[in-house]
């Protein structure tokens, strides 16, 4: 399937190599295997394939979804995926051959200027693989620069965040603090307190954090640049149309998902990792980058740039061991935000703002409970009366799939439920929601 | 004329996309001093102006779509269209991932039965999909070897030997895990050194990995030794699976000897590379090292046959990324283990093998091979020093150019001076490939005759050759 | 919407022309005008589209289709939409500008050629609107070139098609007569009857007929060579892959509807009009076709050519008032073909025969009974125990697209329903529907 | 090099796609005598083969994607991606035309909802969607008109009179109709002649067929009058609106006198021309030649909100195609007519008019406008045959291919000597515009300095210059 030589040729081939049949050439080249035996199905031709994964695809429900927690269901225009699906981008390869690559690396380059403007950021990478490894990836460059083994971590950060670094770090010699949560937002009084230790490299800001609170940015950038330590901060880029950017807040690097640019929810991937920091950090800089470069004639080209850092060139002292990306991820983000520009990004940001408000609201209207009464973006937290797991399996029988229950962070959390409404719903679905959330 | 930049083209006030219509303002919901204070410097075009200019941006490209694509250790393989389509099914692509598993059951068959498909196809006990990458992979698999010799308490075993044959990334991994690199050199054959494997094994190692077939396009001729060698040794076997196209349906990593193996989807397993990815690096391991495998991981109700993520044991490494993996790549992948048996596995290894040792004899007299011996899925070609003079491999490869297609990975592996690694796989024809010949064989002629032809290629792209080290001086990464 | 203009760029441009505002400019292009009233719903964003569309594409039931009777369900390789989406095929213009369309031009050379050696005729044209309207120009030929107003027609024709030509031919002195049906084929005693009057210019052969009987086609042939008419083959393009070829008959024109070769049933349409003609009739081509010319540098090239027969030159004498055709749909066409190759479409189309006969039998194990016994391509008639629209009614219901009732035919047929079974229909669900079948 | 055809690429056993295994031959269900004897001559060629094969082709174009197509009468504007989107959707796709209305709710709605739509827009009581194209719809327009004069037993109206400025279809399509074509000519103003018109007008007349704007891209002025003419006269007034852009919300045709109208959805809503079709050619009527239109047309049940297809009275012309209508295309102008409302379908007419005019005014040093008057939708350029000498319209299309712009219409309408029609549309911006405008003037002065750069043009196109009438010589029309 899918080998594009007839028979006759690869019989012409042999001759020409002076074998008789296949097996002569393999045993010459790979001595000693050949006979492996399978136990697997018939082979599937495309007419059926297509029915196959038509059957497979309609064992998934549609639902109404409420869910955001770390994976948002966002408008695309239908322009994105038209352009991300032509071949030439699609089956390109890394941008190596420069002179050959000029689509795929100028699009880089606009991808990493709209991040860096989206940011407030100096410098951006091409793309890491989400926004967990881009953070753990911060996270290690902040203890190099530092040389210090401590990192604060807000107790509100994304779960699988948490498990993620825990993962990157395990033989390392670092040790990860949480800051506590008051009212759902970092506890000042406690990251001030963890700070004096020395041995702090860096604090992670997450913001929005996992509760959707909108955190006091500026206080606590401050209080940790005080502290001489790295301020990494971890965002929803999509919120950045109308949130403070980290880099007016002075981060040191700033990543996120930029799946929510763009790119679909796909039951948590590909997704997209942004990583951003400061000039200074250039050399820090995980993967790859595309930078200007002047061709022969003198005319503007694009290539990938600082290669010295990486793994093909400098093997074990590369910065990290990163080669394939999320370039057509990327791609799709830089559509996304050329085709929103200034104003869509803000837009976009404020609908979601308006749109969670509503839904707030009319929970409200209904007798549900808010935990937290601090500004959020898109999504926020409300007080079940009974175990949110509960909740979740009933209406998800119902076709809605209603929130994500935080009881893993423990006493207080087992009936609260992080509830999301971003762009796409409409106000007859919120209503809905609410409606039948107040019925419980 | 100069490629124009989006933000160049930009003209305040237009807009790509019309949005619903806003009640309140941002202001409304959020205090002052949480909020942006201006917009993002982005561009302002209608979308008519963005769809253009990206389909141009895109027709800047060379493509396995558009072009002949030869590059060594990078399976530039077609990538079919059903399996675009299969993933681009609206039922798949707005899962949630933390949805009730009842509202999923299409997904998570999905990933466990592409979990048990290449456990099968590699005679492995069990595969995560979770690694985004083929480096990310490995390092999950680096990471495995770490919790097994930590579980057995044998925690002198700090030491990972990579032969120079192995890909970058192989040390670039064992040293962000934290392990010692220790590199060996390969024998005159291209083969790892048995004698220079000895010396260095023992007591501290942890890990061999091993990339089969390797950098030199060469079958490990002693695997099965090796194999007996290291883990004699009481270390682990690791196999660089990322052109696994040359060993499928010829041989099971698993019954080789290997322990862990990555593999990269969007080589061997026909996911495209997207300029770059996303690709999929899952890593399947033996019986013994099963409970370490990162989680969650796909379950399956034997009675109800109903399917849910389970939380791994506690001796897993732990969660690699957030959620499940990519599973865009994956759905891809399944629908190309459902097209194959057997026999078509073979079928792969087969022709990516003849092809490249088909290359490799038709060009033997004008650049010379390195190794002697047959080789694998790809050959690794230099270039008459002597007949050349000037014209380097940078130069060769920039005229192929010029000539439609696309250039070999040049100037690796390093081992290998004025290195040019051709690699045709499986889905190219003698068709193809023999137009591809004759490109190198009137390269080879210009170069000897006129070589100011091939020095000053290529001549036919959007630019020039560019400076590659004057965006590296000052760089400029972004308007 | 869709206006690239910024507000800014249309002042300035109003003042190069000396315009204060825009009204003025239309007072002096269109005086009399500028002020029409709509009473129109409010302008959808394309979220707000995106959401309506698939609204109203849920009100479309899925069902499982046995129904053919002119538009067939056949397997479409994903490469097919996934090369005549690129936007170079999609948004480019009829190929006037030969030297920056050579894409088109060559791809509508490769259809023409396809379809000749599908059809076995000299000429084929780029593509007429769809099958009934092909005909219509080939009836239309025909009676120019014999110079006589009767064409015979079958009584088993696509009664769309027979429809299409009394439109078409409304005003024209044109007598359309039918030759009989015997037992689901043409009664060829019946034609040679009618072929005894003089003033008939051409017989239609309908191959499958409308029944979806393969005609005895070298004897329908030889009666009407005989009687010194042209013949004019109306086939099932993807049958031809088993059936005899229109050229192997001697056909004067073929014609077809392209549908069947990688274009969606899309409720009847867009379809593809397929028209071939011996050589000899090429000055009675109707509508575009491009042949290979030389450009300067002698090389080969590809144009619109012929193109003196057309309304943009000869404006009330051209012999068709066609310009734009179904390109599209023929470029889908000759991917199809390409993909297919010989062997493909030789099995494909044996596929059909095969699932189509599993149909029969199954259908006349549950107890249904045939109406006729002639052979038959991948449609048949039965005749149910009630009438077939009730039936077709009560399935649909079920989720089940039963047939095409065939009341229309008159006497005998009240009960009759034509049913197909392509190579899409699994041999489960060809079961399903003859166990239900069996039911009545 | 050459392009290749397929058939040139082909290889004896190559296969494109994997089919179902045939458990028969078709021998055991077709007597011999009906079976084709040898099988078809086409291209044996690799999937991955098929889809290099025509992604390289399609690059050989030029679009409106990648390049500006100032294509005079084309409205060559751009396809929201969207709609494709839309129209991809599978139960439109797959829905049978003879299922149950059970069972496709969805599109009868669709297309009844259109057909309401279409309707207001225009002014008009009720529309056909069943046309598949521009000069399809204007047939079925003239058979309208015919029907309407039988009804009326008015016999003896067997005459159309079209201006010199009309499309060529208008003419082409009376005579299909069987009836005689009564030409006139243009005033100097390039709009109908009321004195010519006057003169022809009678009892003869059935109907006469005007182009709004016409093909001097200028509004007939005289509209109303012209209408008031006809209708006095019995005869009934055809508007041909394959430019509607130029008039869409600024009027309704039938209120300022038309009867009937057809409109190229594929042009002024927006759907994609696909190199040469499908497109479709609705036919919009007033209320006394609503009994005529062709069926079945969607009917609304009030009261349950069920649609169904309608046969039509007694008076329709009948069918005028198999099934429905182009329904893909009809799904496109459907997304396109809820994306506007009265104001931004204004906006569509007042920048095509705009942006023609900028064009004539910044070239008109350079290409005389062969008409004074402010142009509607597009403008009708000539060359300045003094400075010029030896180079023609032609020269100039074929060097604007250089420039990366695709061509004008050119040598049209008839008459206008060297005319180049020039039609930006409203979706196209002054950016692009303005750098037209550079290149016609950049052309300008080398017809003045040094033609043989613009006689020897295209330079940069997959072929140079082609000799068109060679092809017509022996024409090799298949491989």
């Amino acid at each position: 399937m899918f080998v594009s030589n007839s028979e006759e040729q690869k019989q012409e081939m042999l001759s020409f190599l002076g074998y008789k049949n296949i097996e002569e050439l393999i045993k010459d080249a790979a001595p000693g295997i050949g006979k492996a035996d399978f136990d697997l199905p018939a082979a599937l031709s495309e007419l059926e394939l297509q029915k196959h994964i038509g059957q497979l695809a309609s064992k998934n429900k549609k639902a109404l979804n409420f869910i955001g927690a770390g994976a948002y269901e966002h408008f695309t225009p239908a322009a994105v995926n038209a352009i991300s699906s032509r071949g030439e981008f699609l089956t390109a390869y890394t941008p190596y051959q420069a002179e050959a690559s000029q689509g795929t690396l100028q699009a880089i380059y606009e991808y990493q200027s709209s991040i860096c403007a989206l940011f407030d950021m100096d410098i951006s990478n091409a793309s890491h693989y989400d926004g967990a490894t881009a953070l753990a990836e911060a996270v290690g460059a902040a203890v190099k620069i530092k040389n210090k083994n401590t990192v604060l971590i807000p107790a509100a950060l994304h779960p699988h965040y948490k498990q993620t670094l825990k993962t990157y770090f395990k033989y390392a010699d670092i040790k990860f603090i949480e800051v506590s949560c008051e009212e759902g937002s970092t506890d000042i009084e406690d990251l001030k307190e963890q700070l004096e230790n020395t041995n702090v490299a860096a604090f992670v800001l997450a913001n929005p954090n996992f509760f959707g609170v909108v955190e006091e940015v500026d206080e606590i950038s401050e209080v940790v640049k005080e502290a001489g330590a790295l301020l990494i901060a971890c965002v929803n880029p999509l919120s950045l149309g109308v949130l403070k950017t980290p880099g007016s807040y002075d981060a040191d690097f700033a990543v996120g998902d930029g799946q929510v640019l763009g790119n679909s929810v796909y039951f948590g991937g590909p997704h997209l990792g942004i990583f951003t920091c400061k000039k200074e950090y250039v050399r820090s800089l995980p993967g790859r980058v595309v930078g200007i470069a002047k061709d022969k004639d003198g005319n503007r080209a694009f290539v990938l740039t600082l290669q010295a850092r990486e793994q093909h060139i400098r093997r074990e002292r590369s910065a990290s061991n990163i080669c394939s990306n999320q370039a057509l991820c990327a791609l799709n983000a830089v559509v996304y935000m050329t085709l929103l520009g200034p104003e869509g990004m803000v837009k976009v940001a404020s609908l979601n703002l308006e749109k969670s408000h509503k839904l707030k609201d009319l929970l409200s209207k209904e007798g549900c409970k808010l935990k937290f009464k601090q500004p959020f973006f898109n999504e926020f937290v409300i007080e079940c009366p009974k175990p949110a797991e509960e909740i979740c399996k009933e209406l998800a029988n119902q076709g809605i799939a209603a929130g994500y229950p935080l009881k893993e962070f423990g006493g207080g959390f087992e009936n609260a439920l992080l509830v999301c409404a971003t762009e796409t719903k409409t106000d007859e679905e919120i209503k809905k929601f609410a409606q039948i959330m107040g019925g419980f | 004329p100069q490629s124009k930049l989006s933000i160049e083209k930009s003209t305040e006030g237009k807009k790509g996309v019309a949005l619903p219509e806003l009640c309140k303002e941002a202001s409304k919901f959020l205090p002052e001093n949480l909020m942006r204070k201006e917009k993002p410097v982005l561009p302002e075009m209608s979308e008519f102006e963005v769809v253009r200019h990206f389909t141009n941006l895109s027709r800047k490209n060379y493509s396995l779509d558009t072009h002949f694509y030869p590059l060594g250790s990078c399976t530039m393989k077609y990538n079919p269209r059903a399996y675009e389509a299969a993933a681009a099914e609206p039922s798949f692509s707005s899962a949630h991932p933390f949805a009730d598993a009842n509202l999923a059951q299409g997904t998570l068959e999905l990933m466990y039965n592409l979990e048990r498909g290449l456990s099968e196809i590699c005679g492995f006990h069990s595969f995560t999909l979770q690694p985004a990458a083929g480096a990310h992979g490995e390092w999950t698999g680096v990471l495995i070897a770490k919790a097994y010799h930590a579980k057995n308490n044998d925690l002198n075993r700090t030491e990972v030997i990579v032969p120079d044959t192995a890909h970058g990334t192989n040390p670039a991994t064992a040293n962000m895990a934290g392990l010692k690199v220790v590199n060996i050199k390969s024998g005159a054959d291209g083969c790892v050194d048995l004698e220079a494997l000895k010396e260095v094994l023992g007591p501290k190692t942890a890990l061999v990995m091993l990339t089969v077939p390797n950098t030199a396009g060469l079958f490990e001729k002693d695997i099965k030794e090796i194999a007996d060698m290291v883990h004699d040794a009481g270390s682990l076997l690791y196999m660089d699976g990322a052109n696994f196209n040359a060993l499928i349906g010829l041989a099971k990593p698993g019954e080789i000897g290997a322990d862990i193996l990555h593999l990269n989807l969007h080589k061997t397993f026909s996911t495209p590379h997207g300029g770059g990815g996303p690709g999929s690096g899952a890593v399947g391991v033996a019986e013994h090292l099963a409970e370490f495998l990162p989680g969650p991981i796909v379950v399956k109700n034997e009675k109800t046959g109903f399917f849910t993520l389970a939380c791994p044991g506690p001796l897993s490494i732990g969660r690699v990324k957030a959620f499940y993996g990519n599973i865009a790549v994956l759905v891809k992948t399944y629908c190309y283990i459902k097209q194959h048996d057997g026999d078509t596995l073979k079928e792969i290894a087969q022709n990516a093998i003849l092809n490249a040792n088909y290359i490799k004899e038709k060009l033997k007299d004008f650049y010379p091979s390195f190794f002697d011996s047959v080789c694998m899925h790809e050959c690794v070609l230099t270039i008459n020093k002597e007949k050349f003079k000037n014209v380097k491999t940078l130069d060769v490869a920039k005229r192929l150019l010029d000539y439609g297609f696309y250039a070999p990975t040049i100037y690796f592996p390093l081992i290998v001076p004025e290195a040019m690694m051709i690699e045709p796989t499986e889905t190219e024809s003698k068709n193809t490939i023999d137009r591809f010949a004759d490109a190198m064989i009137s390269i080879y002629e210009e170069a000897v005759k006129t070589p100011e032809l091939v020095t000053n290629a290529p001549q036919t792209q959007p630019v020039k050759r560019i400076d590659e080290v004057s965006a590296a001086r000052e760089p400029n990464l972004r308007w």
